[in-house]
């Protein structure tokens, strides 16, 4: 048994940190807030020859041939810098839709709403050429389709939640693409769903680093306000509960990519493989939206009057914190998924 | 304990009522947000009528030109204003809850005389210059300088979380005189004109978007020495003898307002179909009996301000309750909304067609994030209940680091 | 408007104070542990002759003619010493049940669960002469009877969660008394959550104050452990959530007492005055229950390894606290009502 | 990253689950709770069959007699012991994790020959002497006192937390041999042979009614210095070279145990109806989720601990989350079981007639309130992550109070 990060890993992790340190500065990042198009095309550029988007194509298709745990490392690192763009629809997408490999071709998520009353919005309505349309956990049997965004009728909202991740308004119900996708609708959510908890942790240790640095440099009271207590312990808390958050994400990946250990695991709670995954997917996006919405709710109380400013980034995180936690699906959701699985 | 209204309550509620039922459909458009002049203009305009039918300055002695209302009636004005949705005092505030009571408290009768009449009739607005950029919970640790030159007090420094600096007339600004070892014991409260040279103010956008606040920069801000209020030094004490104005009626504006948000998200979720899970349930039930508790909190508090002059532990518990609860909602508020809670613009349910009222709902989600910060944080307040309260001794000093 | 006690109140819980300082100090109640009869009957005789057990009697029938709010400040007297014994249900019998206000018939409250798969459990199988049977809540026309104890088959458990408030199985369903009680099952229920709020203040209260006193003389890294934010912050919140439950348990029995009040505040929330009424009692006897739990669970953390300890006495406040926020109603369906009656 | 068991891990586990399929259904019935001969034979009688098998100090090193299994092996251990119902190490726990690994690594050669073969074969229990009424998280202030009289420490003093002193035959002792301002740097280890004349024992009853801990009373309790372990006034170190001797496994057995409850709950709410409340049922799917995680934040400590020698942080966070979780669980089971939870007696459900397993339930309910004190309060805790893994600073000492 090995849960470290392989030299593969590391160095994944790494070269793309570099990148994206490069690229995806906070300032770089910030100077889209609040336009239109969210997406940088030369750091999105980057991103794709770096092979960030052809991650999960297989080598003989030109792609990296890599694992769901792979990919996971590697939008961390996204997160932690509030890289914008739909990333992880692209991803997804490519390898069956031309010009997402590369870049060139932007694929959101569009999800259609568990909640009949309330109506989806769609993300990034100004950026993405298409959408990979998953269809409501209800309807288990229905596939995943794309769908091109001039195929969608939506309104971009005039100011949005998260001015890094503007969504828009559906016109209407949102109808299946013409092309199906291969692989089950079911087993590209839990896909999403990785990803987007990957984000949310690189999100939550981004919060948290900058209330460390903050806590450890601002003075009160003739002290750094990170000696006192009730500063300290809630950043320790917070550590706990991103740690215990990226263990299991790590640990669902793992099963994701490997359905043998999910079978052997799944054994034990009297759960077939795809049952295990499910669990141990759902659980991982539970834990990492909840330590994202917390560790961002944390940095702004830890920065005092400066995290309700606009100008200190700790807000960014906690919008995008909430992007995530609701746009695919809710903790709620995840959490009754779980316990349907607990017998 | 009797919670019936005498027959003089009665009829003050009574009387306001009808005012207020009169004189609100009266009123012009609101101002947009974003527009000062405009917020100016309608605050003032409001301020005035209060002022005509003897309403300005409820709670303000009867001597500096106010009502002398009782506690009591002070409860029932803010009541009668939140439900029948007349505007709050906005832009007014600084001078008629902090600036105008410390002057009719602690200034001299000159300054009595010029100030308090034009903050009661809307005509001036204050604006309060306290915090500072690295003073926040460590008020006492301000920077901001002024030297005496003449008859001048000459100040340069900054300021931050100012209100609405952009379009006020007076600032009420804490200085240091004395040394900065002097924490407390060198500060001084002066009136500070803003068309003084030297002022520069720059919007400070919050999380939110908006800029209701501003930061306030001082380059050798001349004053005049007969704008101290109190002693030189002596601010902080002057500051203190009005803090405690309000009887525990100032988060009743608030409450009322939280309540009223309560009612809408049940509705809301009778709307999503969300009201019929009992989880769901339970937490609405969970959040109307705390604002129904923090409701009856503030009635006692009044009750013994009325009774004996001091507001009791009410007032002092009852922030730490009501943001913990404020932000519990919001979160409520965030999760019934789903995906609508992501935007601005009005999302209509699908089946009823009206709006699902998101704006209002994600707007009061950010703004609760600053109910643990403003106006003293949690982690401020639980060490004052603890210390003043329970009596749990201080932290030790800072001193000998080993 | 005046929410303050009166100077009969004052009088009523400082005379009540000073007969519990000398009837029930600590060590005597203490004493009763692990009995099978946990009445002390002397100390039961003291209340009795105090006017306890008859302060809803009218004055014309020997009582003393006592408000709800008068009984709720007099149980709060009471919980804050632990004081053992069915002191709710013989306040609630007496004038009715001949014996009750002289202290000689002691009468505890059967409640019939709402949850059909758990059955009920006795309280004080082993001192209650008989028992005031309120039916489900669900059963809302039945009226509420009394029962004599050796109509009711229970046996009492070898070991209770609190040894100060033991119970005892029912061998069978509840049935009803014989004897009517007048007045509504419903109106006797509301009065008798009420005063086990009231208890439970004055175990919260009892529960801080131990703990306040702990913090201030336990010295660790050469300081009072009172003056870390840990323990601080702690307390304060403690004493938030224990002072708006007893503003709101105040208001509470205000509203029960004037039904002409009742009204006039229900108007405001488009409630009739008994809905109004029971809007403000279950939220009463919610945050009562919250507060007494939390309180009790806090005092056993600040006072540590001395606070698992069963010599110190916290735990007994909170496993009485358990008791009395499980036994005639748990808080899920207090704010099932409170939430019932928010529109 | 590759959670796939190693052809020897694999065969490990097999030979382990052969052997407790065979072995565990040859044990004697389980010792009376209260009776501490009964537990104590019970325990070293399954110590023994662990030594004879080879699964005695299974962390120990070869050298030591253990049996030197890898960090992975350990937890494969301690998962298969819990999975089978094997017996837990029990009274055996202070000589097999903590006072064995400390005299092999710190004592001598005469030390280590005399006392680890037969902690390891179940022959002696120890017990620990660390914890003092006026000593709990701040341990180094305690004041047990020994003083050198001739080639004997004479201990005087009294200790608390001491497991099964009653029945134990070593304990492993801290005692103040410097000033009491030497505070870490004056403490010494010693081994105190428990028939030694001036020691009383006085049971501690816990709020569960039990006494598995007692007070140590030591009057002039001769201690011969070859028992001394490491340097005079060294015995701080001594102690801490091997608290971090688990490495990340040290609450495995509890937080299976933990599973195995919460499996029990959902089986008892559907079995109450509450499974049917999608409040219930998320409180449920939120504690799974957290045990999951916690369960792959340990298999990560422990495969960190495997590669590099150093458990890394998630052993540190381990403790804060699991604490939480545990409580949570404990109160959701007493809300599920209503007026059955205030009883220890079996309560049959009215249905189907069975146990609703109450007592457990109730037990662990009042054992809960102890996993955020004992092995250090999450205060303490909290003060450990944020200072050893953030980088936070301390608090300041206590010295020039103003």
């Amino acid at each position: 048994m090995n849960f470290q990060l392989s030299e593969d890993q590391v160095a994944l992790r790494d070269g793309l940190q570099a990148i994206v340190e490069g690229r995806f500065s906070l300032d770089a990042v910030r100077e889209r807030e609040d336009a239109s198009s969210v997406v940088d095309k030369a750091g999105w550029q980057a991103l794709a020859d770096a092979g960030v988007f052809c991650l999960f194509v297989p080598e003989s298709l030109g792609g990296l041939g890599l694992s769901i745990t792979d990919g996971v490392v590697a939008v961390e690192v996204l997160g932690h810098a509030l890289v914008p763009g739909p990333i992880i629809g692209t991803m997804l997408a490519a390898g069956t839709i031309a010009g997402a490999a590369e870049g060139t071709t932007l694929v959101g998520i569009a999800a259609t709403s568990d909640r009949g009353a309330v109506p989806g919005v769609l993300e990034l309505p100004s950026d993405c050429d298409g959408y990979l349309v998953l269809p409501s956990a209800r309807d288990g049997a229905a596939p995943a389709t794309y769908l091109a965004r001039s195929a969608i009728s939506a309104t971009l909202a005039t100011r949005s939640l998260d001015p890094l991740h503007p969504v828009g308004r559906l016109n209407g119900p949102l109808v299946s693409g013409t092309l199906e996708l291969s692989g089950t609708a079911d087993a590209l959510r839990r896909r999403a769903l990785l990803l987007t908890a990957a984000f949310e942790v690189g999100l939550a240790a981004f919060a948290l680093e900058l209330s460390v640095a903050y806590a450890k440099d601002r003075y009160q009271f003739g002290r750094p306000i990170g000696s006192f207590q009730a500063i300290k312990h809630l950043l320790a808390d917070e550590l706990a509960r991103l740690e215990m958050a990226r263990a299991q994400l790590h640990y669902a990946a793992v099963v994701t990519d490997a359905p043998d250990i999910a079978a052997i695991d799944g054994e034990v709670y009297g759960l077939s493989s795809t049952q295990l995954e499910w669990r141990a997917v759902a659980g991982a996006k539970l834990l990492c939206d909840q330590a994202a919405l917390s560790a961002t709710k944390t940095a702004v109380q830890v920065h005092g009057g400066m995290g309700y400013t606009w100008e200190v980034p700790v807000h960014l995180a906690l919008k995008r914190a909430r992007v995530h936690a609701t746009m695919l699906a809710t903790s709620d959701q995840m959490a009754d998924i779980v316990a349907s699985l607990t017998h | 304990m009797d919670l019936r209204a005498t027959p003089a309550e009665e009829a003050f509620r009574a009387d306001l009522r009808a005012w207020l039922a009169a004189t609100l459909p009266t009123l012009p458009e609101k101002a947009l947000h974003t527009d000062w002049q405009a917020r100016r203009a309608y605050d003032t305009n409001w301020q005035g009528l209060l002022h005509a039918a003897g309403y300005a300055g409820i709670d303000w002695p009867v001597e500096a030109g106010g009502r002398g209302a009782s506690p009591v009636e002070q409860l029932i004005f803010k009541e009668e204003c939140e439900r029948a949705g007349a505007p709050y005092v906005g832009l007014g505030f600084v001078g008629l809850l902090h600036a105008g009571p410390t002057i009719n408290a602690e200034g001299t009768l000159a300054q009595r005389t010029t100030y308090l009449p034009k903050i009661l009739s809307g005509e001036h607005v204050w604006c309060q210059g306290f915090s500072e950029p690295g003073s926040g919970s460590d008020l006492a640790s301000m920077r901001t300088r002024a030297v005496l030159d003449g008859d001048h007090y000459v100040v340069s420094g900054s300021k931050i979380w100012t209100s609405h600096a952009e379009v006020a007339d007076y600032c009420e600004l804490l200085v240091r005189t004395g040394t900065e070892a002097s924490r407390h014991k060198g500060i001084t409260w002066l009136i500070m004109d803003m068309k003084s040279p030297g002022i520069d103010v720059r919007p400070l956008k919050t999380i939110s978007g908006s800029t209701e606040f501003a930061e306030l920069f001082m380059d050798e801000v001349r004053i005049p020495v007969e704008n101290r209020v109190g002693e030189e030094n002596d601010g902080w004490r002057v500051t203190m003898v009005t803090l405690s104005f309000e009887r525990g009626t100032g988060f009743v504006g608030e409450l009322l307002e939280s309540m009223r948000l309560l009612r809408e998200l049940t509705e809301l979720a009778k709307r999503t179909g969300a009201y019929g899970d009992p989880g769901i349930r339970r937490r609405i039930g969970h959040l109307a009996a705390t604002f129904d508790g923090l409701w009856a909190l503030t009635k006692r508090t009044v009750s013994e301000a009325q009774a004996t002059g001091i507001p009791g532990i009410g007032g002092t518990v009852f922030k730490l309750s009501y943001s913990e609860a404020g932000q519990k909602m919001a979160d409520l508020a965030m999760e019934l909304l789903g995906d609508a809670g992501l935007l601005f613009d009005d999302v209509t349910h699908a089946t009823d067609g009206q709006s699902l009222g998101n704006a209002d709902h994600v707007e009061n989600w950010i703004k609760s994030f600053n109910l643990t910060i403003a106006a003293g944080t949690s982690q401020i307040q639980r060490n004052i209940v603890s210390e003043r309260i329970l009596g749990l001794p201080k932290e030790p000093t800072v001193g000998a680091k080993k």
